[in-house]
């Protein structure tokens, strides 16, 4: 048993950052009451930054509490992207939820917890972490899809998250319990070395693996365990959906990677086809389901469920490479998600927010930096190249035929030719259709952020001092877990 | 230099009517493009003498065209007698028609775009001629198969112009295909497309054998194959023919210089040119025997009953033409160009006369409508009259005739000759067929002249009332012509058929028969057929005038669908009308209607995204929206990949 | 998996399918109340808790019942906000059948 | 005189600068300056691709037409693991750059007066479109070809459904569907060979480097199915029979210089990739699939022809003859020797200029009459002469008229396809045929005949700016015509090059 | 013989009785009762702890889920005053499909779990060290797993939080005491002097 010292603190300082504040900032919000929110919310801003860098400067590489809190150069970038992530949804959501009288500190609260509960599933390092992790975060969030509690629809959201997300938390349970069972421990190091010495994988372990990325799926919403993301995408107020299709994703996308390249590394066998089948079924889903939506948040639920499938096929891939480039990837979709979702919530007229596609009619007639704003993000989900979206695709599908995967590649690409319909067809309402709203003016921050990560997507712009850094931070991230 | 005159004159010509004409003046352009061909035409008599008795050829490059690998051709002039001849015939006939177009379009808007179009096809004439690869013989080739397509739609506003002038254009095109694929063979055989080069490899090359659409051929046949089908297209053999009548739809000017005097020989002098390579494929030249001699018979068939004046003649120079090339096909290549250069005096000078009469009479082509006008127009009727004349041959052997004496006879004989001489079939039937459409050829063209100028007016009388003769510019076109075609066969008679002691020919030729000695009768056939020729029409159409309404009638037993028959040209528009043309319109639209639209999209892209909508919706329908339908595919998604890991697990 | 007097872990193991099954069945077959559902889901965490217990037992590592004490608290905070979430959705549809909750769907 | 100066950099991004210039001073501007800024677009649009166009002149001027080396190459780390921005242009890229940067202005000259709505957007988008082109034929990267191969799609799309015709959103659909299900295939392939490229060089040198990977020797299996997707994407951009029939639906929806792009350069994307990748990269499936392709491409003549006969739109007739004319050039191609890849280039200038043409003359009487069925139009020659002379001369150079460039490369093509199959060259033969046949039947209802619908009357010749638009072109069909050396003695080098390394391979194999 | 069959027939009865009840959970019409039927699910399972030898774990079920979590049940069932609906065509329509694919996972989860295991027979007892079974969590809870007490306490609060944001509202018309507001009263806003003029009264 190794013994506990508090320098081992140093590796959980951003979670502890966040625990702690989550108390000061409760009182805040309590005793506050005429900017209370604006406080919290601000605190809130910086407390995530600094959970995001915290990473890099201060946490180091090692293991806490038993190798049960592990920190290396892959959960330090996956916080990072969350943290960052999480703090641009938390200050553009702002105007949204002040409009929608929603703006209440508990939001930033519930926020600080799921970050909270993502850092330790990224750095979880046995199977009582991840689940507490899981957990954190999960509660957080079915309460933020019902937050807006005035709202059917919301909470209408929070409800099915909640029932699902339980059954999908049922069976990780089991399956963790399995793995339990036929290792006989808890922590990953344990089962990695139970599991090398044996010559032939146990069912029981391989049916509890199984059970367990039906539950990480059911995060990372990956078909057939992504019923719920259209409907709460859809129902959800928008900052917090601008929110789920993010962060979440990538931390469980973290774990599940960590799973497979930590305790399971060995038998890959039995997870790769668990992964592929994964990663076809939500492409394929991700793709034709989205093509009769008529609401744009419904419609990029969809949307994710198909670029899950994207990321999958890079882990499934496995290896330095593969991992890498299911964090390139992810990175990219980050970057474009958000602006997507800053660009959504600049649909507002006088009567309120829209959500249908058919209210873009027009826009570039009305609105024009809006709608390049939005085109070129569409165009980076259709993976089109000349934006970053497509070398998310290039890096993340070029590790597939490493392992042999090529019909993989072939059905990936062919789903994103789909795909590109929908993600067109936006564009085509956009430019080509007739004038059907004028938005009102929208808030700085939600122009500032779609713009952003709209020029974020043009590669030309990424010169080598910007990509050549990215890349090295990634490769190293990717190659901490082996 | 002189040659470079000769040949851009016309282009320059061509260019400042066609881009200036309406800048400045009709006048204007006219005078520059008919001075400019005059001169080209004066310089061209002194090219004529220098090469053809000075034996002064020459190559003249100009520069790079085509340089691809092996494949290089030039912008080059090739001067030898057999383009000199053309030079002469080509500049002469054009100026004369310029000159006789002043008269002749006097009253039309589109002057300048007439004189222009006129001179662009002499330079694309003479390109064709003077080239010295086939890539540039190509060039002209096409060239005048476009100004003939201009001319002949020169009067846009007429449909069955239009018609006519892409019915010229697209049947000489495939022609032109024959041509191209033998240039291409010609490149591939002997890996140049120049001449001299090509020629000088014959002997080596005569028992290649290549494939060619899944035959095994000899590689010079096929050359000379797929040339002869392009001169076939150019020339208006049999097959490729129903443009030529059509063309008459042009004004006058143009059938006597295109359709008569040079475009249509441009055939006969590329078999000439390729001489030698014929020479080496004796199957194909029998071929061009047969076909030419196939011809000269049908094309006169047809002209025996034709009401249309140029019509007659336009069958006329087809069947003309039918005679150069079985001239040709049996190997005296002399013969046949000897038959082509006073064959455009005469034809010309023929059509030229009948426009003269279409004026008179106000635009009247129909022969039905003419008759008895010899008063009215003296000039040109003594002019037709020797055009006539010089076409049917009239002479009498030993003592000299009028020009086309000398050089059907020549023809003929040389049949004769070829058939006497060993087992050439071929030659045998062009023999007889030549003898046989001399015949005809006397027959329809005095009942031209007896239908036109004798006998009773028949048309509106008072069209009479304006009938007058053609103005200066327009008879002395004829005159100088019919000059030609009087004196053009005593004159070069020797030049062109005695070569041997003369050098006229040069290296232009191969080398000729020699003059034979024939029987006596073989002499005097031909001009006893054209006097039988001569007395039927005479008694048809002087003497019992009406017989060819009795035998059209059908009174004469089968004479009526004979006739009807000869009248529709052997039904072979007709033919390719049902066949070719409404196939290939029927093919276009099953291609597009059904091809691309029924097939193509519905299964391509219109398919690919009802498909995908139709996907869509399924999966839009399975998301219900019921807690208990997502939980259940969870639970099934679960159970199902648990049993496909274990049986992938248990193997 | 012997059926005897013998009782063993997989007994155990077999009783936690069961009740798996049962809660999972519970959830998709439910169609009038959302209590149920949310009760099912406590099934399943049961489940789960008699296998780590089973586990635990069996191998004698206590670690498998801390887990099971951790599972029985989370599963406490999850009801609680999972019957909050049904309170909230009860005061905006007025009733809590599970064939009403399709609002969205498509 | 280059030395030093990223000058394929410069030439393709400065319409990509104007572009984002123009939006920039239109956001800034107050409300009554944007209206300003749109009606000076078209003149920014075209000082800016005159600048192009000088500068790809002077590129051209300099080019070193005696080595078959890629020349002004630039090569900057980008995106890492091998893909790098690589520029340089050889013998068979050069003129093409010069074809864009040379329609361009036109179809900015052209625009300005027929466009009536959105004139920025639509500035900004041909700008746009024009760096995509240059950079297509600049890229030295296989990432940097694909970025801007697929990116001309997107100002395409839009220019299609923005300005397009009534059916526009249809045809931008189809357009879009076509083309993304043939490129998708090429990336597939472009990831393998990138992944391939790791495996034969080592991970760490795994490249995208265009030269590089040309000399990699693929395994003969893989190459089969390599060739066959990279087919798929270039025989939709070509396009081939039987994947056109989004050509017709695009053009005729497209504005005119819409259609005049498309014709011009787009088609053009398809025939460079064949000569770019599948020759050398896979030249033993290129030989094995030739007989495919020379069916593919006479089938497609003849066919498309055919159609092309029956067509009532005009810019449908244009397009299936567009359709017919690529026949040639993939046949070209393939016939893998030096005329037929002389002439295959030769023919994509050559048709890149008539066509453009072709549908330039279009859109002036389009302008005027706002239709363009054949069937509406006749005996316009009475009030436009200059007009149809023009016409006249485009027709025949569209038909193959020796002394127009249109001739030289079909002869040439066919010259090269007969060498390798005498049928083949038969069939293209007849399809010159055809071409007269529905050439001049277009001339004939439209130009020639009485004029008959009365709306015509006093239809007006063409403007200065029209023929400031077409006089470069017919000097260029001519000129060409007569002498083609100005461009085969370009490409000659880099050609004979590429068929040395063929035959090697094909040899060594 | 008997008392050695005691054990098995105790878990026979407990195992029975839990199924038993959880499938009644879920069969039941009445919500009320299939509370009811929960807790004796739960009281069973408590059972087959004890005889696992985990007592602390069966206490602290019964605690944890029959106090609280099933009474908090009770209180929502009887909160929102459910109907008792009829039980809908549904139910029957979906059952055989549902069955089969609930009896499938069953069978998979036997199969895949306790058949699999490499000794099914082995007893299960709690290895005898002399440490009862509190202790032995005792120890291990706020040393071993120190840092998850700590993270599901935060758990705890944020359940605590999530449900009062989502539940807690202001009601108009209920009277709270606001502190800061008391506090921070002065006696500007709080005391109004008024001049009355004689005659007039307070009201105007």
């Amino acid at each position: 048993m190794q013994e506990f010292s508090f320098g081992q603190l140093s590796f959980l300082a951003g979670e502890l950052v966040l625990a702690l504040s989550v108390g000061e900032l409760l009182l805040i919000g309590i005793f506050v009451s005429k900017y209370g929110a604006s406080i919290v919310r601000y605190a809130s801003i910086a407390v995530l930054l600094i959970f995001a860098f915290s990473g890099f400067i201060l946490n180091g590489t090692g293991s806490a509490f038993n190798g049960a809190f592990i920190s290396d150069d892959f959960s330090h970038y996956v916080k990072a992207l969350i943290g960052v992530t999480a703090a641009i949804t938390l200050w553009f959501s702002r105007d949204w939820l002040k409009r929608e009288n929603l703006d209440q500190y508990e939001y930033s609260i519930l926020m600080i917890f799921a970050v909270l509960g993502m850092g330790i599933m990224v750095s979880s390092g046995n199977l009582l972490t991840m689940y507490v992790g899981l957990e954190m975060q999960a509660l957080a969030l079915y309460v933020m899809a019902a937050f807006n509690r005035d709202s059917l629809r919301a909470s209408e959201a929070g409800l099915k998250y909640f029932v699902l997300g339980a059954l999908s938390s049922g069976m990780l349970l089991y399956g963790m319990s399995l793995i339990y069972g036929f290792t006989g421990t808890l922590s990953f190091a344990q089962i990695a070395i139970v599991l090398s010495g044996q010559e032939s994988v146990n069912m029981g372990i391989v049916a509890g693996l199984v059970f367990m990325l039906a539950g990480l799926a059911f995060k990372i919403s990956a078909a057939p365990f992504h019923m719920w993301t259209p409907d709460v995408y859809e129902g959800a107020p928008t900052p917090v959906t601008a929110f789920f299709a993010g962060a979440p994703k990538l931390a469980a996308l973290a774990l599940i990677t960590r799973l497979i390249t930590g305790p399971f590394g060995e038998i890959s066998q039995s997870w790769v086809q668990v992964l592929v089948v994964l990663a076809v079924m939500s492409m394929i889903i991700g793709a034709f389901g989205a093509l009769m939506q008529t609401n744009i948040k419904r419609l990029m639920g969809y949307s994710s469920i198909a670029n899950m499938g994207y990321a999958l096929v890079a882990l499934a891939a496995g290896g330095i490479a593969g991992v890498s480039g299911m964090l390139i990837f992810m990175s990219i979709y980050l970057v474009t998600v958000v602006g997507v979702f800053a660009a959504i919530m600049q649909m507002r007229t006088r009567d309120g927010a829209l959500e249908g596609i058919a209210d873009l009619a027009g826009l570039s007639k009305s609105n024009l930096p809006l709608s390049l704003v939005m085109t070129a993000l569409m165009f980076s989900l259709a993976g089109i190249p000349f934006f970053m979206g497509f070398f998310g695709k290039w890096f993340a599908l070029t590790p597939a035929f490493e392992a042999g995967l090529t019909w993989l590649v072939v059905v990936a690409l062919l789903a994103s030719v789909v795909g590109a319909f929908y993600y067109l067809r936006i564009i085509k309402t956009i430019w080509f259709d007739d004038q059907a709203h004028t938005f009102v003016k929208a808030p700085r921050s939600l122009t500032l952020i779609s713009s952003a990560s709209a020029l974020l997507l043009f590669p030309i712009l990424l010169l080598p001092f910007v990509t050549a850094p990215a890349r090295a931070l990634i490769e190293a991230a990717a190659a901490s877990l082996f | 230099m002189l040659y470079k005159i000769i040949l851009f004159a016309p282009l320059v010509g061509a260019l400042i009517a066609g881009l200036l004409g309406r800048r400045i003046g009709d006048m204007t352009a006219q005078f520059v493009t008919t001075g400019l061909l005059l001169l080209s035409a004066v310089l061209s008599w002194f090219a004529f003498v220098q090469v053809g008795y000075g034996g002064e050829t020459q190559e003249i490059n100009l520069f790079r065209w085509m340089d691809v690998g092996d494949f290089k051709a030039n912008w080059a002039l090739k001067i030898d007698t057999l383009t000199a001849i053309m030079l002469v015939v080509i500049t002469t006939v054009s100026a004369l028609v310029h000159v006789y177009s002043w008269g002749y379009m006097k009253d039309d808007p589109g002057k300048a775009r007439f004189f222009s179009y006129l001179s662009y096809f002499t330079f694309a004439m003479l390109v064709l001629v003077t080239s010295n690869n086939v890539i540039q013989l190509f060039f002209g080739w096409e060239g005048v198969g476009v100004a003939s397509y201009l001319l002949i739609g020169f009067w846009y506003k007429k449909p069955s112009a239009n018609a006519a002038a892409i019915k010229a254009f697209v049947t000489n095109r495939v022609g032109d295909v024959g041509l191209a694929l033998g240039i291409m063979a010609i490149y591939l055989i002997f890996g140049s497309v120049h001449f001299d080069e090509v020629f000088s490899q014959i002997a080596d090359k005569k028992d290649l054998v290549v494939p060619f659409l899944g035959m095994q051929l000899g590689a010079i046949e096929l050359i000379a194959g797929l040339l002869f089908i392009g001169a076939m297209g150019k020339s208006a053999q049999f097959i490729l023919h129903v443009w030529l009548p059509d063309a008459m739809e042009g004004p006058t000017p143009v059938s006597a210089l295109i359709h008569a005097a040079t475009m249509v020989t441009a055939g006969v002098f590329l078999v000439c040119r390729a001489a030698p390579i014929y020479e080496a494929a004796p199957f194909v030249s029998g071929i061009v025997t047969i076909i030419g001699a196939f011809t000269a018979l049908f094309a006169a068939t047809i002209g025996l009953v034709q009401n249309d004046i140029k019509r007659v003649i336009a069958f006329s120079t087809c069947s003309q033409l039918g005679y150069m090339f079985f001239a040709a096909g049996i190997g005296a290549y002399d013969a046949a160009m000897f038959h082509l250069f006073p064959h455009a005096f005469f034809k010309a000078l023929l059509f030229l006369c009948a426009g003269s009469v279409i004026v008179a009479l106000h635009h009247e082509q129909d022969m039905r409508k003419m008759g008895g006008i010899y008063q009215l127009v003296p000039v040109t009727y003594i002019l037709m009259i020797i055009g006539t004349l010089a076409l049917t041959g009239v002479g009498i052997p030993g003592l000299g005739g009028f020009a086309g004496f000398y050089s059907k006879d020549a023809i003929i004989e040389a049949a004769y000759a070829a058939g006497a001489a060993g087992h050439n079939a071929p030659a045998v039937f062009a023999f007889w067929a030549g003898l046989a459409a001399a015949a005809m050829t006397s027959f329809y063209s005095w009942r031209l002249i007896f239908m036109t100028f004798h006998g009773k007016f028949r048309g509106d009388k008072e069209v009479l009332k304006h009938t007058h003769e053609s103005p200066f510019n327009m008879t002395i076109p004829l005159v100088i012509l019919a000059v030609g075609s009087v004196l053009a066969g005593v004159i070069f008679y020797d030049q062109f058929m005695l070569y041997k002691d003369t050098g006229f020919w040069g290296q232009a030729l191969p080398e000729g028969h020699g003059k034979h000695k024939f029987p006596l009768w073989v002499l005097w056939a031909p001009v006893a057929v054209t006097f039988a020729g001569f007395v039927l029409a005479w008694s048809m159409y002087i003497r019992a005038n009406g017989t060819e309404k009795r035998i059209a009638a059908g009174a004469n037993g089968g004479g009526g669908i004979f006739y009807k028959f000869l009248l529709n040209k052997w039904y072979i528009d007709e033919l390719y009308e049902a066949t070719i043309i409404r196939g290939a319109r029927k093919l276009g639209d099953l291609f597009w209607k059904i091809g691309d639209i029924k097939i193509i999209d519905r299964f391509g892209p219109d398919g690919f995204a009802a498909a995908a909508l139709a996907g869509g919706k399924k999966l839009s329908k399975l998301q219900s929206g019921y807690l208990f339908h997502y939980a259940f595919v969870m639970l099934l998604g679960l159970a199902g990949i648990i049993a496909y890991v274990s049986m992938k697990a248990a193997g | 998996m012997s059926i005897g007097l013998e009782i063993g872990l997989a007994h155990y193991l077999v009783v936690a399918a069961m009740l798996f099954t049962i809660g999972v069945f519970g959830i998709f077959i439910n169609r009038k109340n959302v209590i149920i559902i949310l009760m099912s889901i406590e099934l399943i965490l049961l489940a789960v808790n008699i296998n780590f217990v089973a586990f635990s037992a069996h191998m004698g590592d206590i670690a498998g019942q801390v887990f099971a004490m951790f599972i029985l608290t989370v599963a406490a905070a999850e009801a609680a906000i999972g019957l909050a979430i049904l309170v909230v959705y009860f005061r905006n549809r007025g009733n809590i059948a599970v064939e009403d909750i399709n609002m969205m769907k498509g | 005189m280059f030395k030093g100066v990223p000058i394929l950099t410069i030439i393709t991004f400065i319409p990509l600068l104007a572009a984002v210039c123009l939006m920039i001073l239109s956001r800034l501007a107050p409300a009554e300056g944007k209206a300003q800024i749109a009606k000076n677009a078209p003149r920014v649009a075209l000082v800016t691709t005159l600048a192009v166009l000088g500068l790809s002149l002077l590129l051209v001027l300099n080019f070193d037409t005696t080595t078959a080396d890629f020349q002004f190459v630039e090569n900057v780390a980008w995106l890492g693991g091998g893909i790098n921005y690589r520029m340089g242009v050889d013998g068979i890229s050069i003129l093409f750059i010069l074809l864009t940067a040379f329609l361009t202005p036109l179809c900015i000259i052209s625009s300005a007066k027929s466009v009536k709505s959105r004139m920025l957007e639509y500035m900004v988008a041909f700008l746009v479109l024009e760096t995509l082109m240059i950079g297509v034929f600049c890229a030295l990267d296989m990432v940097l070809f694909y970025i801007f191969f697929e990116g001309v799609l997107l100002p395409m799309f839009i220019i299609i459904g923005v300005w397009g015709g009534k059916d526009k959103v249809y045809a931008a659909y189809k357009f879009l569907i076509y083309t993304l299900l043939g490129s998708v295939l090429m990336l597939a392939a472009m990831l393998w060979l990138y992944y391939y490229s790791g495996q034969v060089l080592g991970a760490e040198n795994a490249t995208t480097n265009i030269v590089e990977l040309a000399k990699l020797d693929i395994p003969l299996g893989a190459q089969t199915w390599l060739w066959l997707a990279f087919f798929a994407s270039f025989a939709v951009k070509m396009p081939m029979w039987p994947v056109h029939t989004w050509l017709p639906d695009a053009h005729v929806q497209a504005p005119t210089a819409g259609s005049v792009i498309l014709a011009g350069i787009l088609l053009k994307l398809g025939g460079y990739g064949f000569l770019r990748f599948s020759l050398p990269f896979f030249p033993d499936a290129s030989q094995y699939f030739a007989p495919l392709i020379f069916w593919l491409s006479v089938i497609g003549i003849i066919y498309t022809s055919l159609v092309a006969y029956r067509q009532t739109d005009m810019k449908k007739l244009i397009a299936y003859s567009s359709v017919a004319h690529m026949g040639f050039v993939t046949m070209g191609i393939f016939a893998l020797n030096v005329q037929g890849l002389q002439g295959a280039l030769f023919q994509m200038i050559s048709h890149g200029i008539i066509s453009g043409a072709l549908f330039f003359a279009v859109g002036i009487i389009y302008d005027r009459m706002h239709t363009r069925e054949i069937a509406f139009y006749g005996g316009i020659v009475k009030y436009m002469p200059m007009y149809a002379a023009l016409f006249m001369l485009f027709t025949m150079a569209n038909v193959g008229l020796p002394g127009t460039s249109g001739f030289v490369g079909e002869i040439l093509t066919m010259v090269g396809a007969y060498q390798v199959n005498p049928w083949i060259a038969f069939g293209a033969a007849f399809g010159m045929i055809l071409s007269a046949v529905y050439a001049l039947h277009l001339y004939r209802e439209v130009v020639f005949g009485e004029v008959k619908n009365e709306k015509l009357e006093g239809i007006k010749d063409m403007s200065i700016r029209e023929i400031v638009i077409m006089a470069p072109l017919a000097i260029l069909t001519i000129l060409l015509g007569v002498y083609p050396s100005l461009i085969t003695d370009i490409t000659a080098v880099s050609v004979d090059a590429l068929l040395a390394d063929i035959n090697a391979k094909l040899a060594g194999g | 013989m008997f008392v050695e069959m005691l054990p098995a027939i105790a878990f026979y009865i407990l195992a029975a009785t839990a199924v038993g009840m959880a499938f009644m959970v879920i069969a039941s019409r009445n919500p009320v009762h299939s509370v009811v039927f929960l807790i004796g699910t739960f009281l069973a399972s408590a059972g087959l702890f004890v005889l696992m030898g985990a007592e602390f774990l069966a206490l602290l079920l019964i605690m944890v889920y029959v106090g609280a979590v099933a009474v908090l049940f009770m209180f929502v069932v009887m909160m929102l005053d459910v109907d008792f609906v009829e039980m809908k065509q549904g139910f029957l329509q979906y059952l055989p499909i549902g069955g089969v694919v609930a009896c499938i996972l069953l069978a998979e989860m036997i199969l895949v779990g306790a058949a699999s295991l490499v000794n099914p027979g082995a007893g299960v007892k709690f290895a005898e060290d002399g440490t009862s079974n509190i202790e032995a969590i005792g120890n291990v809870l706020y040393t071993e797993y120190a840092f998850f007490f700590e993270a599901v306490g935060l758990i705890l609060l944020l359940a605590m939080v999530g449900a009062i944001v989502l539940t807690l509202r202001k009601r108009d018309g209920v009277k709270t005491q606001n502190i800061s507001e008391q506090i921070a009263r002065t006696r500007e806003g709080g005391v109004e002097l008024v001049d009355i003029k004689p005659g007039e009264g307070i009201g105007s």
